[in-house]
């Protein structure tokens, strides 16, 4: 207590006399000042300090984005914001990339950033797809010291996408003097990068603790110090977000969002996340089966209350009738299908299913989202298809639905790559159950396709092929609504619903 | 009832031993040396025979008796019923034995099990041993009930229910229901009131005459002991060290420890002592 | 003899805790009678009778007597219904470590050496062995369902009993009614079924009355972590994990009521158990 | 009693064995790690790479030769979730659990003791009956629930105390106190029944009629030969301790052990899990064995068996 | 009451609250008698006839359930009833001091024999450090105990059963009491042990000049030691008599029925058994409690309880037909 308001206290010393020194400034500019502290929900893994091991994984980006500097990333001004690359060019045949480096990018440790920390970056690089890309690599080469090469041995027109978070963090760049210097190990202890904040302490489970670094190449951050504790408990988190022990409270869902629009003292802030819930259904491949009719499906999809099914689940986020975020180039937004039970039977019944079917195993998406799940098998119930619910916590629906064991049944997927284009390789590559061959033929069309307005065309034809026979279910966007104390300024969620954090952390600014 | 007339003797205890390790051992226990509880025990138990046996605790009077109980097997030496050892009998042989010999404890309250009725306590010995049907055993239960002078009514109850010298009748009556010819009484009155031990000790020389049986009697009250023997042995340390008929073991003592045993009597009447 | 009986239970009826025995009676009524009792599908909401407030409150609604939950399931149905859940839980899962336990105690117990040495080995392991921690894992690792939680449940909790009948049976090996059994020649089983059994038979009853409470709270804690009873099966240690945020959030009916019900069946037993061991120790019943 | 102690550290040992057996075992069970670990469109290839990694390739009994072989040199391998070696993450746990544990063990002993006193020597009264209910009251409500009535009344409420974290001694009250509310009933009743045993012994008559003052009696007499049980009770709820706190190390966000073991299991993080259980039973072996010499104090009949 | 009385009892009531006070047994009804200074004292009959009751009562130290209703205990001229808890912790031990029924359960297992001893001391007398540490030694000497500078230091069971009863027996006697009481203090002995503790008290007797009072179910230890009488039945005193007299003529039916069903040595007649069973002292006959098992029992007998009758100096008996054969 005592401490927090030491700190306060201090941080406004320092900011009134930085003020004086500097006179007329804006405040922007002072030296950072202030500690904020936030309550998270998930646990942090020492992997994720390191962009070689990260595992793109939604809830690592915290990581990246607070320590890290990727050579283009989504911010508030586009999703291809140039960040440690100035700009870079694509050759026709999207062979070739060139990536134009910002002179004068500082790591944390004072080097400076140039085309080897890149080379040295990218073949480090060893999380998901790091195969994937580097069998296709031919060869990176610094042209001069800021500006890098790569070539392929085929034309990789998804590369800036595959660079994206949620993909892979092959373009975040990390300084290859200090890593061979502290090795593998070192490095993970001590991070350095060129990101906005310097790594000062983690203990996990716990906490993670981060302090402003004053060299960024885009501003100075505004805050001095950024503490994230790991708050398990939703009620523990909620109460010390009212008490003022910490200024953000994640995941705030539920009854708790409720109650947070009572707190006068707190703002609720409900940023959107990429992720889209989409019901799956395999059994859709097997000719004997009900869902095979592509009636049948529609019917299962006209039977979901969507609006309903998101105020209660998930606050703030709306219906999908698609699989792209919104917003996305390349994406067609379709109308999500309406809440019509009575259509819905009508449907089943042309397909010869008056009384309803038995609808095989359903597997609702990963523990805290069960109730979603069976909201929306009640749905199904309603009309007469019934499941049989099996639930699976995290890990165990991950490796279910990884390992092809959910084939037969129906499972509600959480899809989670930012653009449509990652989203149908995911739906279609390694981790799919199935598909339909002319949709196949497109998609391998597309693929190989470099113009990108026949890219374009190809792929919002994908996109309608599946909406017309109902392939995929989609439910509801996502959100994860989050508790706002009184000493934070404005929204410091600048680039949802690409990055459900809050990111860029140099942009978060406390109430003077 | 089989006849055994070509044995004068019903027990016939020869050099028995009996020897306990004394065990120690960090990990694994080794023998650093033995107790003798029982050091060589000649003793031959007659038809019709009140044995009484004093001496000390810890002298192994229990423990023989144990033994002859088949509780623990002896280090060494022989008891033989009719000619076999009777730790080597096995089948009907060993069935036949059961049924011969029982015994009597001090506890009443201890030695009847509290979740059985009476009739099961009674009947058991009878019912592990032999064919009876449920109806034989219940009559053979009341016709015991009825020998130790207790209300018949008593067969549905539970121990619990009993007082302390009906339940040492009831001890008795399972004693006797397998028409067995050796009772072991250990200290069978020395948990009972005052007033109740007699009566228990009258009944069981009462039985002792009308059964003809032979008892082994255990005590460490030389007065009671004396009252009801007609033999008396004297351990100590795991030998007999004195062994005669009551008057005569009485009146011409000869070991020091049997004398020290007399001279430490409490006088019956004041001007006794 | 009838009339007997009837005062040996009017007798006992007067010495018994009576609150908690009635309150542990209407309890298991409730439970199966829960068919005829709720008013509403304890699975299935009405999304538009989201968080009714109890019916005294002012916007409550008397269809919905202790309010409805997040998902607009009726409380009271949820807690009819979740009596039984929980009833069964803990019995089920108090009767399979009693019988593990039992049976590996009278074991261990009665035929000493080295059974009784790989036995206790065992039993020590497994009461070395965090219960909470390893019902979470072999949850995570069964997956959540009933029958799982109860095995998980029932295949922890077993120790206790095997150390104390262990003890008892010692004990009991040489009482002399034992010794007696053994002289009249009775075989092992009949020795341990009909005389060591039904005289351990009471340690068992009461340790069980008090490890049925700590079941049901251990199964709240199960639930609340989120490996025990998986939704929508209405248990009351599930309502209260899915509802807990509601004490902060002013739905306190969401909270207190599956609270009070646990509490007041946690303390029955408690209470049962703590007199039963009062009245079936000979120690405590000279002093009472 | 020397023999005796080691014959128990020798019989720990082997306990502990056995726990790694089983829970090797029980970490074993199930699908795939590797699939839980990947990110979603993970190939053979980087499956392959993670089982590599976490020596998951070997064959089980290889498998645990390899895990006990590197447990006695106090290395637990990696934690799949954190990517951190597991023995550096227990020690950094291993002194909130113990610091919560410890607290909660002090209070529990404090008030279970005390009520248990009170209890045994006035059997009726009102502050009895109380003491009474409180204690079954702790034992009658799931920890966490305490945990969170807890948050409400102090932090929500009154704002006297912080609501999770840890750190300064006022961070530990609440979970120490709703860890050890829950324990205190077992200490009072188990106080309360070995006093009254105590209490009616013959030694502590003698001690009466030899004209002892009351405290003498029940203070130094009785109380002496009264917490022998308490002591063995204590020594076996420490571990019981140590993993009730889990649901409350989760509400408090309190890094302990408990906490560690929930989200190894929950994430799968088998090292994290096994090198847990394991050092939990050998703290509970120690703790055996502490209590055998606290016994051989307390009681000198053990002293020379 | 003259000097020559050191105690002198009247009325004393002591009854057990059971069940909340529904039920409630009269273990000591109406109980009066004199103790004489340097008196041997036998308090005799069966289990449950309420005699360890009454040393309770004495001292003040009863189980909670049982409380003291009634009468008068006058010990010195003083009436113990009416002194306070603090005052009476003053006279147990100091001047009226016990040895109880388990002498080998009454050390306790977690303090040493010095200790135990040494507490005594410390409570009542003024004696610390050496001085102190000088006479737990002289007391352990008095008892026949070698090597005292030893045994002090051990634990009470490192010692052999003999051994703890003489130390029990110092520990009464350490502080000089008026007057010592013995509750079945030898139950449960092997016959030499016994007899040699006996022999012990009486000489302590000789040495002090203490008064004993034993209380006993076993007729040998009343005829080896001691010089008066009381049999008590099912909470009342049936008779009192000098020892002589008690075994020559025993007035009461009861006494006369104990007697014929004692064992000697000597005596080896047969011996009559006394019928029935002792009475339940929650459901007492009416009249006369031993009206159920005596021989002389008449009407009268069955409905009226029978007053005291006065038989001579010392002697009275509770009985409609006393000494009758």
């Amino acid at each position: 207590m005592k401490r927090r308001k030491g700190w306060a206290f201090w941080g406004i010393v320092l900011l009134i006399g930085g003020m004086l020194i500097a006179g007329p400034t804006p405040a922007a500019a002072a030296a950072p000042a202030g500690t904020l502290k936030m309550a998270i929900h998930w646990g942090l893994s020492a992997d994720w300090l390191d962009p070689s091991s990260n595992s793109a994984l939604i809830p690592s980006q915290i990581t990246l984005y607070l320590f890290h500097d990727a050579l283009f990333k989504p911010m508030p001004d586009g999703t291809y914001s140039p960040c440690l690359a100035e700009s870079w060019t694509v050759s026709p045949d999207a062979k070739t990339y060139e990536f134009k480096l910002r002179q004068g990018v500082k790591f944390h440790n004072g080097d400076t950033m140039t085309a080897e920390d890149v080379i040295f970056t990218y073949w480090r690089y060893k999380a998901n797809q790091a195969k994937i890309i580097h069998d296709k690599t031919e060869k990176v080469e610094a042209v001069n010291p800021y500006l890098v090469r790569f070539k392929f041995k085929e034309p990789f027109p998804d590369f800036l996408e595959a660079m994206l978070p949620g993909s892979t963090t092959i373009g975040w760049i990390v300084p290859k003097k200090y890593v061979e210097k502290v090795g593998e190990a070192g490095y993970k202890k001590a991070p350095v990068g060129a990101g906005p904040y310097k790594y000062v302490e983690f203990v996990a489970g716990q906490r993670l603790i981060a302090e402003a670094f004053d060299g960024f190449w885009r501003k100075t951050p505004s805050i001095k110090r950024l503490e994230f504790s790991i708050i398990s408990e939703p009620a523990t988190r909620l109460a010390m977000a009212g008490r003022g022990e910490v200024d953000i409270a994640t995941l705030m869902q539920g009854v708790f969002y409720e109650n947070l629009k009572k707190d006068p003292k707190l703002r609720m802030l409900a940023p959107l996340s990429p992720s889209r819930w989409t019901v799956y259904m395999t059994a859709q491949w097997d000719p004997k089966s009900p869902w095979a009719n592509p009636k049948v499906r529609k019917a299962a999809s006209l039977a979901i209350d969507r609006k309903t099914l998101a105020d209660i689940h998930m606050p703030g986020c709306g219906p999908i009738g698609g699989l792209p975020l919104e917003g996305d180039a390349m994406g067609v937004e379709l109308p999500p299908d309406p809440y019509d039970p009575a259509q819905a039977k009508k449907l089943l019944a042309e397909a010869g299913y008056p009384n309803g079917f038995h609808g095989g195993k359903f597997y609702p998406y990963e523990g805290g989202y069960w109730p979603y799940g069976e909201q929306v098998a009640n749905y199904w119930k309603a009309i007469g298809i019934t499941v049989d619910t099996v639930l699976l916590d995290r890990p165990a629906w991950f490796a279910t639905r990884q390992g092809g064991k959910m084939k037969g049944g129906i499972f509600i997927d959480n899809i989670q790559p930012a653009t449509i284009g990652g989203r149908l390789l995911y739906l279609f590559g390694q981790t799919g159950y199935g598909n339909y061959p002319d949709i196949l033929e497109v998609w391998s069309k597309y693929q190989k396709e470099t113009s990108a307005k026949v890219r374009k065309d190809l792929i919002q034809n994908i996109q309608k092929m599946i909406y017309d026979r109902t392939m995929f279910i989609p439910l509801t966007s996502t959100n994860s609504p989050a508790a706002v104390g009184p000493r934070v300024k404005g929204n410091p969620w600048k680039i949802q619903p690409l990055i459900w954090f809050t990111a860029p952390f140099e942009d978060m600014e406390l109430v003077k | 009832m089989m006849e055994k007339a070509e044995f004068d003797y019903l027990l016939k205890i020869r050099d028995l031993k009996m020897h306990f390790p004394v065990k120690a051992g960090i990990v694994m226990d080794r023998v650093i040396g033995w107790v003798k509880a029982l050091d060589g025990i000649d003793l031959t138990i007659k038809p019709r025979q009140v044995l009484g046996m004093v001496g000390e605790s810890g002298s192994g009077k229990t423990t023989l008796s144990k033994a002859l109980l088949l509780l623990e097997k002896p280090t060494c030496g022989e008891i033989l019923y009719e000619g076999k050892d009777i730790h080597s009998l096995t089948g009907p042989d060993l069935k036949a034995y059961r049924r011969t010999i029982q015994a009597v404890f001090q506890d009443p309250f201890a030695s009847l099990s509290p979740r059985l009725r009476v009739r099961e306590i009674i009947s058991e010995p009878l019912e592990v041993s032999g064919t009876l049907s449920r109806k034989e055993l219940e009559t053979k239960a009341l016709e015991a009930l009825r020998t130790v002078g207790l209300d018949t009514g008593l067969i549905k109850v539970y121990p619990h229910e009993l007082s302390g010298g009906q339940r040492q009748r009831v001890a008795i009556a399972r004693a006797i229901s397998t028409d067995s010819r050796i009772i072991i009484l250990d200290e069978p009155t020395s948990a009972l009131d005052v007033s109740i031990r007699l009566q228990i000790i009258h009944l069981l020389m009462d039985l002792q005459q009308k059964l003809e049986l032979s008892y082994l009697l255990i005590g460490h009250d030389l007065a009671m002991v004396a009252y009801m023997s007609t033999d008396i042995a004297v351990m100590y340390l795991g030998k007999i060290v004195e062994l005669g008929e009551t008057k005569e073991l009485l009146q011409n003592t000869a070991h020091p420890y049997t004398q020290a045993l007399i001279a430490a009597s409490l006088p019956d009447h004041p001007r006794l002592k | 003899m009838r009339g007997e009986f009837w005062n040996e239970l009017k007798d006992i009826w007067r010495r018994v805790p009576k609150i908690a025995v009635i309150i542990l009676l209407l309890l298991i009524v409730t439970a199966l009678s829960a068919d005829f009792l709720a008013l509403h599908d304890p699975e299935i909401g009405d999304p538009r009778q989201r968080l009714l407030p109890p019916a005294w409150e002012e916007t409550g609604k008397w269809s919905y007597p202790l309010g409805t939950d997040t998902m607009g399931r009726d409380v009271l149905s949820r807690l009819i219904y979740g009596s039984r859940v929980s009833l069964i839980v803990a019995f089920a899962a108090v009767i399979i470590a009693g019988c593990i336990g039992t049976f590996l105690g009278l074991l261990a117990g009665f035929f000493g050496g080295w059974v009784d040495q790989v036995i206790m080995r065992f039993t020590d392991a497994w009461l070395s062995i965090p219960t909470v921690m390893f019902g979470v894992l072999m949850a995570v690792i069964l997956g959540p369902g009933v029958w799982n939680i109860v095995i998980i449940l029932g295949g922890t909790f077993w120790s206790r009993y095997a150390r104390v009948v262990r003890g008892e049976t010692l004990s009991m090996k040489t009482r002399d009614f034992v010794q007696l059994a053994k002289i009249a020649g009775c075989g092992k089983a009949r020795i341990i079924w009909k005389h060591i059994l039904p005289n351990v038979f009471s340690s068992v009853i009461t340790l069980s009355s008090l490890q049925i409470g700590i079941v049901i709270v251990v199964e709240a804690s199960l639930t609340f972590l989120g490996v025990g009873v998986p939704p929508p099966k209405p248990a009351w240690g599930l309502m209260l994990s899915e509802g807990r945020g509601g004490l902060l959030a002013g739905y306190w009916w969401l909270v207190i009521f599956p609270g009070v019900a646990i509490a007041m069946l946690v303390t029955s037993f408690n209470v049962i158990g703590d007199w039963l061991r009062r009245y079936l120790d000979p120690f405590y019943r000279n002093i009472e | 009693m020397k023999r005796y102690i080691i014959r128990r550290f020798f019989l720990g040992i082997i306990v502990v064995w056995i726990v790694s057996v089983l829970i090797f075992g029980a970490t074993r069970i199930g699908p795939d790690p590797a699939l839980m670990i990947a990110a979603p469109g993970a190939d053979e290839a980087e499956l392959s790479a993670i089982r590599d990694r976490f020596g998951l390739n070997e064959p089980l009994p290889f498998q645990y030769a390899i895990f006990i072989k590197k447990a006695i040199q106090a290395d637990f391998g990696e934690s799949v979730y954190y990517g951190l070696p597991v023995a550096e993450i227990l020690w950094q746990r291993l002194p909130a659990s113990l610091m919560l544990v410890g607290a909660a063990t002090l209070i529990a002993l404090g008030f279970g003791i005390s009520a248990g006193v009170l209890a045994a020597r006035r059997r009726t009264g009102f502050l009895n009956n109380f003491l009474r209910w409180f204690s079954f009251l702790g034992l009658s409500m799931p920890n966490f629930w305490i945990a969170m009535l807890f948050i409400l009344i102090f932090s929500v409420k009154l704002q006297i105390l912080p609501t999770g974290g840890y750190g300064t001694f006022w961070h530990l009250l609440m979970p120490a106190f709703s860890l050890g509310w829950y324990f205190s009933a077992g200490y009072t009743r188990i106080t309360e029944s070995s006093l009254l045993q105590v209490l009616n012994s013959e030694y502590i008559k003698l001690c009466r009629v030899k004209g002892l003052t009351e405290f003498a009696v029940v203070g130094r007499h009785a109380l002496k030969n009264a917490l022998i049980p308490v002591v063995t009770l204590a020594g076996m709820n420490i571990v019981l301790m140590i993993s009730s706190a889990v649901a409350i190390e989760m509400v408090f966000g309190w890094p302990g052990l408990g906490l560690l073991m929930y989200h190894g299991a929950v994430y799968r993080d088998f090292n994290v899990v096994q090198a847990v259980i394991l050092c939990i039973s050998v703290l509970m072996v120690f703790m055996n064995l502490l209590v055998d010499i606290l016994y051989a104090y307390l009681d000198p009949r053990i002293r020379y068996d | 009451m003259d000097n020559n009385t050191l105690l002198h009892v009247t009325g004393l009531k002591t009854y057990f609250f059971s069940f909340a006070g529904t039920r409630i047994v009269k273990a000591v009804d109406d109980v009066s008698f004199d103790i004489r200074r340097g008196d041997r004292l036998a308090v005799i009959g069966e289990s449950g006839c309420g005699k360890s009751t009454v040393a309770a009562s004495l001292l003040r130290v009863l189980p909670p359930s049982a409380k003291t209703v009634g009468g008068e205990i006058l010990f010195e001229g003083e009436d113990l009833l009416k002194k306070s808890n603090r005052e009476m912790n003053d006279i147990r031990g100091r001047r009226i001091a016990m040895i109880l029924q388990d002498p080998m359960m009454s050390l306790d297992p977690v303090f040493t024999i010095g200790r135990q001893l040494g507490e005594t001391l410390e409570r009542h007398t003024p004696l610390r450090g050496e001085s102190l540490l000088r006479r737990i030694k002289e007391l352990l000497t008095a008892v026949n105990i070698q090597e005292p500078e030893r045994r002090i230091n051990q634990w009470p069971h490192e010692m052999s059963g003999g051994m703890r009863q003489r130390i029990v027996g110092s520990i009464a006697l350490s502080c000089e009491p008026k007057l010592l009481i013995c509750d079945e203090a030898t139950t449960n002995l092997d016959v030499t042990l016994q007899l040699q503790y006996l022999n012990l008290l009486k000489e302590l007797q000789e040495k002090t000049g203490v008064t004993l009072a034993f209380i006993t179910h076993n007729l040998g230890i009343v005829a080896e030691l001691c010089t008066t009488v009381i049999v008590m039945y099912a909470g009342k005193i049936v008779e009192r008599a000098p020892v002589m007299d008690v075994f020559d003529s025993p007035a009461h039916p009861y006494t006369k029925a104990l007697l014929d069903a004692a064992f000697g040595l000597q005596d080896t007649r047969k011996r009559r058994p006394i019928p029935g069973e002792p009475p339940n002292l929650a459901n007492l006959p009416p009249g006369c409690s031993f009206h159920p098992r005596c021989i002389h029992a008449d009407d009268r007998c069955r409905k009226e309880e029978p007053p005291e009758a006065d038989m001579g100096p010392g002697r009275s008996a509770k009985c409609w037909h006393p000494g009758k054969e």
